[in-house]
Formats: structure tokens, C-alpha cells, sequence
């Protein structure tokens, strides 16, 4: 949908996108027809979400279930002191329309919107959101919703660009892209409940939230505009903030023959019950033991 | 015999080790003669000689458990064999428990 | 001043930073009594700003004179569509008070406060300012006013941590801070004015922006909090988002005996005229050449 | 005889070199016999091999221009000996613009 031209006012509004070396007007289109589906309005989320707007990508999706808290303010930028007890996801959308003439002035020519989604994300539901995005990024949580995620991308084809954090530590990957690893080429099991520690009880600095979901917002441009290097190998990127060097680049296997559900001979070929499989679902905020 | 090997524990794993990032050790070139030093028998060595408590939490069923990803050398130890990998001196080995938080 | 205890809202607001390992109150109280000078309310500061503030930062100063314009929006993801012409370093003031409780109701025991500066940072005025802030943020665009900053956290003896970004590019580091280089020792000789490159001409990507500053933001938490590993090189953290692998960390050398400003025997006792130094100024939006 | 060494580009660097960032080259072992080739000699063999025009914006009285940093294997090349540094096979030889935009 849309014409294949800029107004002048996106002219205006992305102009220093347009001048960068190997972008330009192609990419802004892109990035202007593009969908993006955002799973998580926490951490890694906000700056996501704000990126992603900020760029011109045409319609943003946000799906979080969870309303605004005071404990979440110390990270997750996109909400407010006055949003709290609201949803997470209409929250970070309202923040995204303040800073996005298209939200608030939609051009009738060109298909602009961010929709939030107020659901807890499960396998009733996931495959019929996720149909309708181009990219998904997983800026979740919680290792259930994570293998749902996975599991819906590989089964509807669409990539996925996960990012964690923990405490001073971050990790990022994409996941079922240009023959690389799902998920579950990496991690068939699930981790044992009681090695599992989220944000609540193991602490996170905001920045580190920061500086992963900034790079996840730049993976999925980079995806959308067609502008990554052909000879860069699979790879995780990890972050631990108290370490020198900061980051480091592993190069991972490729998608695996033997995958359970993206391998040549698929056992699954349908969303599961993720609670049980991983035994704790996105509501368990506090798990029995934590210790790692 | 021994190899020199730099062991690194990331993602929440240095808290079953002291809160001890990194380590380098020494171990035989040979633990179980005469089949040289594989990742198996490192895996077993750390258990034995670096982990003091909750074996469980870093192995399971005769490898690392779940949730936990090996480097070898800056590179995903399934391209290089996973535990059947020989240890050469001077290896660089990570591992890393895969964080889920946001 | 202030109290060393936290207060109820606070406990609740910083939860997640108390629970770190190696954090714990006495970094949040050090926290809340440390003062940082952002200087450069745009790219780079918009997101050392949002979380600085968010950490629970007890004093933050921004300074910018420029206001903000329709072209900052794709990456300045602290201002909006509803601030253009308003001068930058207010709207992110007014940003930053929107999620922090801290500065919206503050304790009179406890010196809260973020001051926008809406003023030209030179010479004159460079060294009041910055006297008054334990540790100084460069989030500028332009070579002068980083040898201002430079010259000026030498002679008050505060560190700096320097932040640049440039098309997909981002550079790191911080200056004049435990016997490490400042920016003279790396750089005695301003670059010849053509080949340097703002990025209105050679544009940016937003989300470069936002790895480069959430990563200052993290850089002054370290060095505020001490927590600092003593066994890191002066180092210079290089990233290019379409280079793999994307992050390398560089050794510096250390301070230069020979420095004219750092060195054993300075020759730069006061500040002097940068734009002159440099050949162009903080409000050279376009040099006549660029090709770098 | 010849050294191998791995030249990179960047921060706008590779601007000047038709947009390669990077480039793998084999320079004389002594480009000025009988001395080793040192880091001197690789400047003015790259200006005169691999630049095209403009050699200003990468020279300036014999040394890189102002504004350049250069990094060997890593490392900040004034730890190394700067102009001196004598070039050995595989070196990591890595040219920057440094940035000012913000
Ligand atoms: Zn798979
Ligand atoms: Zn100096």
C-alpha cells in the first residue's frame, strides 16, 4: 500500500537516513511498508519500540499483558510516573505517537499505525498476530513465551530477533533466518525451572536493557532494508557489562537436520502447552528457587 | 602432561563458581589414558575440582544441562564436536547460561 | 546532603538495581548524591539522559543551545513532534521529569534536581558549569566543543565520557579518569576541517545513537557507583553496525608526559578559542567540503 | 619476501578506498632495503598503492593526518612505536577516522 514517494514532510522527518551511504530512499520505503511485531512493552522493549518508530518503520505492533509498575520505571524509558497501573502496551504506544507525526497525522495514501496489544501472548492466539508481521522481536521475558515465539516464527516463516538481559549481562541473536538456528536447534530443552532467574529477582540496569534493545531495534532495520552482510556467519552477540572486553561475537551452528520443529523431518508442527514444556509460564514472576 | 586451558563463566554461571568470571587451569592432557582430554572429561574435571555444591545446576545427564551454551575458541561448540572436542593447550572455553530476562 | 537511607517510593523505584550483585544501597545512595553534566541534548544525549535519570541520578545538568527540529525526531527519541522549536536541553528536562518521580515530588532532605542549560557552551562559561558536576558526559557534534570538554575536565580534573556516533558508526571512551589519556593525549592536532563530518551531512542512524548513549549512560553509572574493574585497559570501544564482528575494544595508551595540557609540564593553562583551533565551531552546521 | 597484513577502514576511512573496509595485502618485507619494513614504509606504500586521490586526507607531514588513529593488532599504535613499529607477517593493522557527531 502506498505511493512509492516520499511527501515532504518524511523528506523533512528522515533525512538523515536518506543521506546515509547505502540506504537512502529505497530502504525509507521500506522501512515505511514494513511491519514489525514487538513482543513486550519492558526493557528491552522501550528503546525498541522507540527506535523502530523513530525510523519510519509503517506499522508497529506491541503486545504486553503486564500494566506499568513503579519497580519498572528505573528501565523501561517508554512508560511514565503518570502511566502507572496502565497497560504496558497502550502506554508504550502513546509514547510512540508523541513523537510520531505519521501516527498523529496518518497519510490516507500510506498504511501508518502502531497497534497495541493488551493479551498474554500463548498458543491460542500467538500464530494469528504473528502472521500479520513481517519481523518479530522477542523482548519478553520469560523462557515459555520465548519457545512460543519460536515456535510460531518457524511455523509462519517470519525471522525473529530475540534480546535478553540480567542483571549487568545481555545476549542477542536472530533466530530462523537465512538458514541459521531456531531457538530449539540451540536449546531443544528447556532449562530446568530453578536455574531460570527473570529481571524481578536477579536485578537489571537499565542501560544494559538500553544498549540491547537499541541493537535490536538496528537488527530488524537492518532486515527490513535488506542490508545485511552476506558473509557474516550465524552468530550470538554477548554483552557483560563488568567484563573486558564488553562484548563478544560467537559464531553459531547453523539451522539444524534434527530440529524438532524447524529440522528436515519436523516432530512438532503446532504450538504446545509452553507452561508445561518449560514448567513456569509468563505469570510465575517469582519461581520457587533462583539461584542462577 | 598438562594443557593450559582459559575457562570463562557467563550469563549467571560465575555465581556457581564463587562469582569467579574467569579461571585458568591446568589439566592433564590425558584424564582417562590413553584417549587425550576431551570436553567430556573437562566437563567432569570442573565438576570435580572447580564446583563445590549443586552439581545439578551445571550438569545433567552426562553433559551441561539445559539452558547453558559451550564455546570453544569464540565459536559454538557443536561446529567443533561438542564432547567428543580434544582440549588442545591454550583453548579458550565459555560457558554461557542463556539469559531470558527483559 | 540528604540522608543515607532510601525512602519507601525509592525502595520500590530501584528494586531491581538494590537486588545486583555488587550494587545494593550503598550504590543507589551514591547514586542519588552524584551530579552529571550531559552536554548535548540530542542523539547520543537523549538516551544518556533517559537513563541516567531512570538509574535515580540526584543531579543531572543538560546543555544544548540548539532547539529541536523536525530532522532530530528519526534518532532524539527524548523530544517530540509536540516540542519542535523549543529549545532541546528544556524538552528533555521535561522528558526526563515525566518518568522521574524524584524530580516531580521532591524530598527536601535530598537534593534532586535536573537544571537545562539553553546555552552556547565556550570559554566563558565552560568552566562554571562544569565545576559544579562530578562527572561530565560528551553527547556533542562537534570537534570544538570536544576540545572545550576536554581542556575543561583537565583543568577541574573530571572525567569524561566521551561518545560519538556517526552514520552506522559508534566510538567510546572515557577521558582524563585514572591516569588514562585525555582527548589531547589521543588527538594534540585538530583534524583539518574538511574532513570532518556532522551528522547532518553524513547522517546517523538512530538506533546508533541509542547503543552509543545508553552506553555513556552505563560508563557514568560505573564510574559514579566505583564499580569499575581495576584490571581494564584504557580502552576505546569501536562499533560499526554493518561490520562483523560489530564491537572491538581497543588499548589506549596512557596519559602523555608530553601532553600539552595533561602532560608534566603543561602549556594549556586556560581554555582557549576552539573554534579557531579547530577552524569551525560548535555552530558550523556545514563545513564547504566533506568527504569523511 | 613478502608479509602479509590486514588492513581496515573505518569510521569514514573507507570512503577514501572506493568503500572497502577492509583489505587483505602482501607488502616487500624490506620496502627500503636493508631495513625491515615499519609502519612509516606501510603508509606511504598504501598512499601509493591503494589511495587513489586526495592523499591529504590520509597523510600530513609523513604521518597520518590529524584525526586518525591507528591500532596494531588491537592495540593503540603509540604502544607499539608508532612510525617505527617494523610490520611482521599476519599483522591487524586498522585505520580510524575518529568521529565527532553526536
Ligand atoms: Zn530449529
Ligand atoms: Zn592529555
Amino acid at each position: 500500500t502506498g505511493s512509492q514517494q516520499l511527501s515532504l514532510p518524511e523528506y523533512l522527518r528522515y533525512g538523515r537516513q536518506l543521506i546515509l551511504p547505502g540506504f537512502g530512499l529505497p530502504a525509507q520505503l521500506k522501512l515505511r511498508s514494513v511491519s514489525i511485531l514487538i513482543v513486550g512493552a519492558g526493557g528491552l522493549g522501550a528503546p525498541a519500540a522507540m527506535y523502530l518508530a523513530a525510523a519510519g518503520v509503517g506499522h508497529l505492533g506491541i503486545v504486553d499483558y503486564d500494566n506499568v509498575e513503579t519497580s519498572n520505571l528505573q528501565r523501561q524509558v517508554i512508560h511514565s510516573e503518570f502511566r502507572q497501573g496502565l497497560s504496558k502496551a497502550y502506554s508504550a504506544k502513546m509514547s510512540v505517537e508523541r513523537y510520531s507525526h505519521r501516527f498523529l497525522t496518518p497519510d490516507k495514501d500510506v498504511n501508518h499505525m502502531c497497534i497495541a496489544y493488551n493479551i498474554l501472548l500463548d498458543s491460542s492466539n500467538a500464530l494469528k498476530i504473528i502472521k500479520a508481521y513481517d519481523i518479530i522481536v522477542d523482548a519478553t521475558d520469560n523462557v515459555a513465551t520465548r519457545y512460543l515465539l519460536n515456535d510460531a516464527c518457524v511455523i509462519t516463516g517470519k525471522p525473529l530477533v530475540s534480546g535478553s538481559a540480567l542483571r549487568m549481562d545481555g545476549q542477542l541473536t536472530v533466530y530462523n533466518y537465512k538458514n541459521g538456528p531456531c531457538y530449539r536447534c540451540l536449546f531443544p530443552k528447556p532449562p530446568p525451572p530453578e536455574t531460570v532467574v527473570n529481571c524481578s529477582d536477579g536485578g537489571v540496569l537499565g542501560a544494559v536493557t538500553g544498549v540491547i534493545g537499541s541493537l535490536q531495534a538496528l537488527l530488524a532495520i537492518k532486515i527490513a532494508v535488506g542490508m545485511d552482510d552476506p558473509s557474516e556467519p550465524h552468530n550470538l552477540l554477548i554483552f557483560s557489562a563488568n567484563s573486558y572486553p564488553p562484548f563478544r561475537s560467537i559464531k553459531l551452528r547453523g539451522r539444524k537436520k534434527e530440529c524438532a520443529i524447524c529440522g528436515d523431518n519436523p516432530t512438532i508442527k503446532e504450538l504446545q502447552d509452553y507452561v508445561q514444556f518449560c514448567g513456569s509460564g509468563a505469570l510465575d514472576k517469582s519461581p520457587e528457587t533462583m539461584l542462577l | 602432561m598438562s594443557l593450559k586451558v582459559k575457562l570463562s563463566f557467563s550469563g549467571g554461571m560465575e555465581l556457581l563458581f564463587n562469582n569467579n568470571k574467569s579461571a585458568e587451569v591446568k589439566i592433564p592432557a590425558s584424564i582417562n589414558p590413553p584417549n587425550p582430554t576431551n570436553m567430556q572429561d573437562l566437563i567432569f574435571w570442573i565438576r570435580d575440582n572447580l564446583l563445590k555444591e549443586r552439581p545439578g545446576l551445571f550438569i545433567s545427564e552426562n553433559t551441561v544441562r539445559p539452558g547453558i551454551l559451550v564455546l570453544i575458541n569464540e565459536t559454538d561448540w557443536e561446529l567443533e564436536g561438542e564432547l567428543d572436542y580434544e582440549i588442545k593447550d591454550g583453548d579458550d572455553i565459555v560457558f554461557i547460561s542463556t539469559l531470558h530476562g527483559g
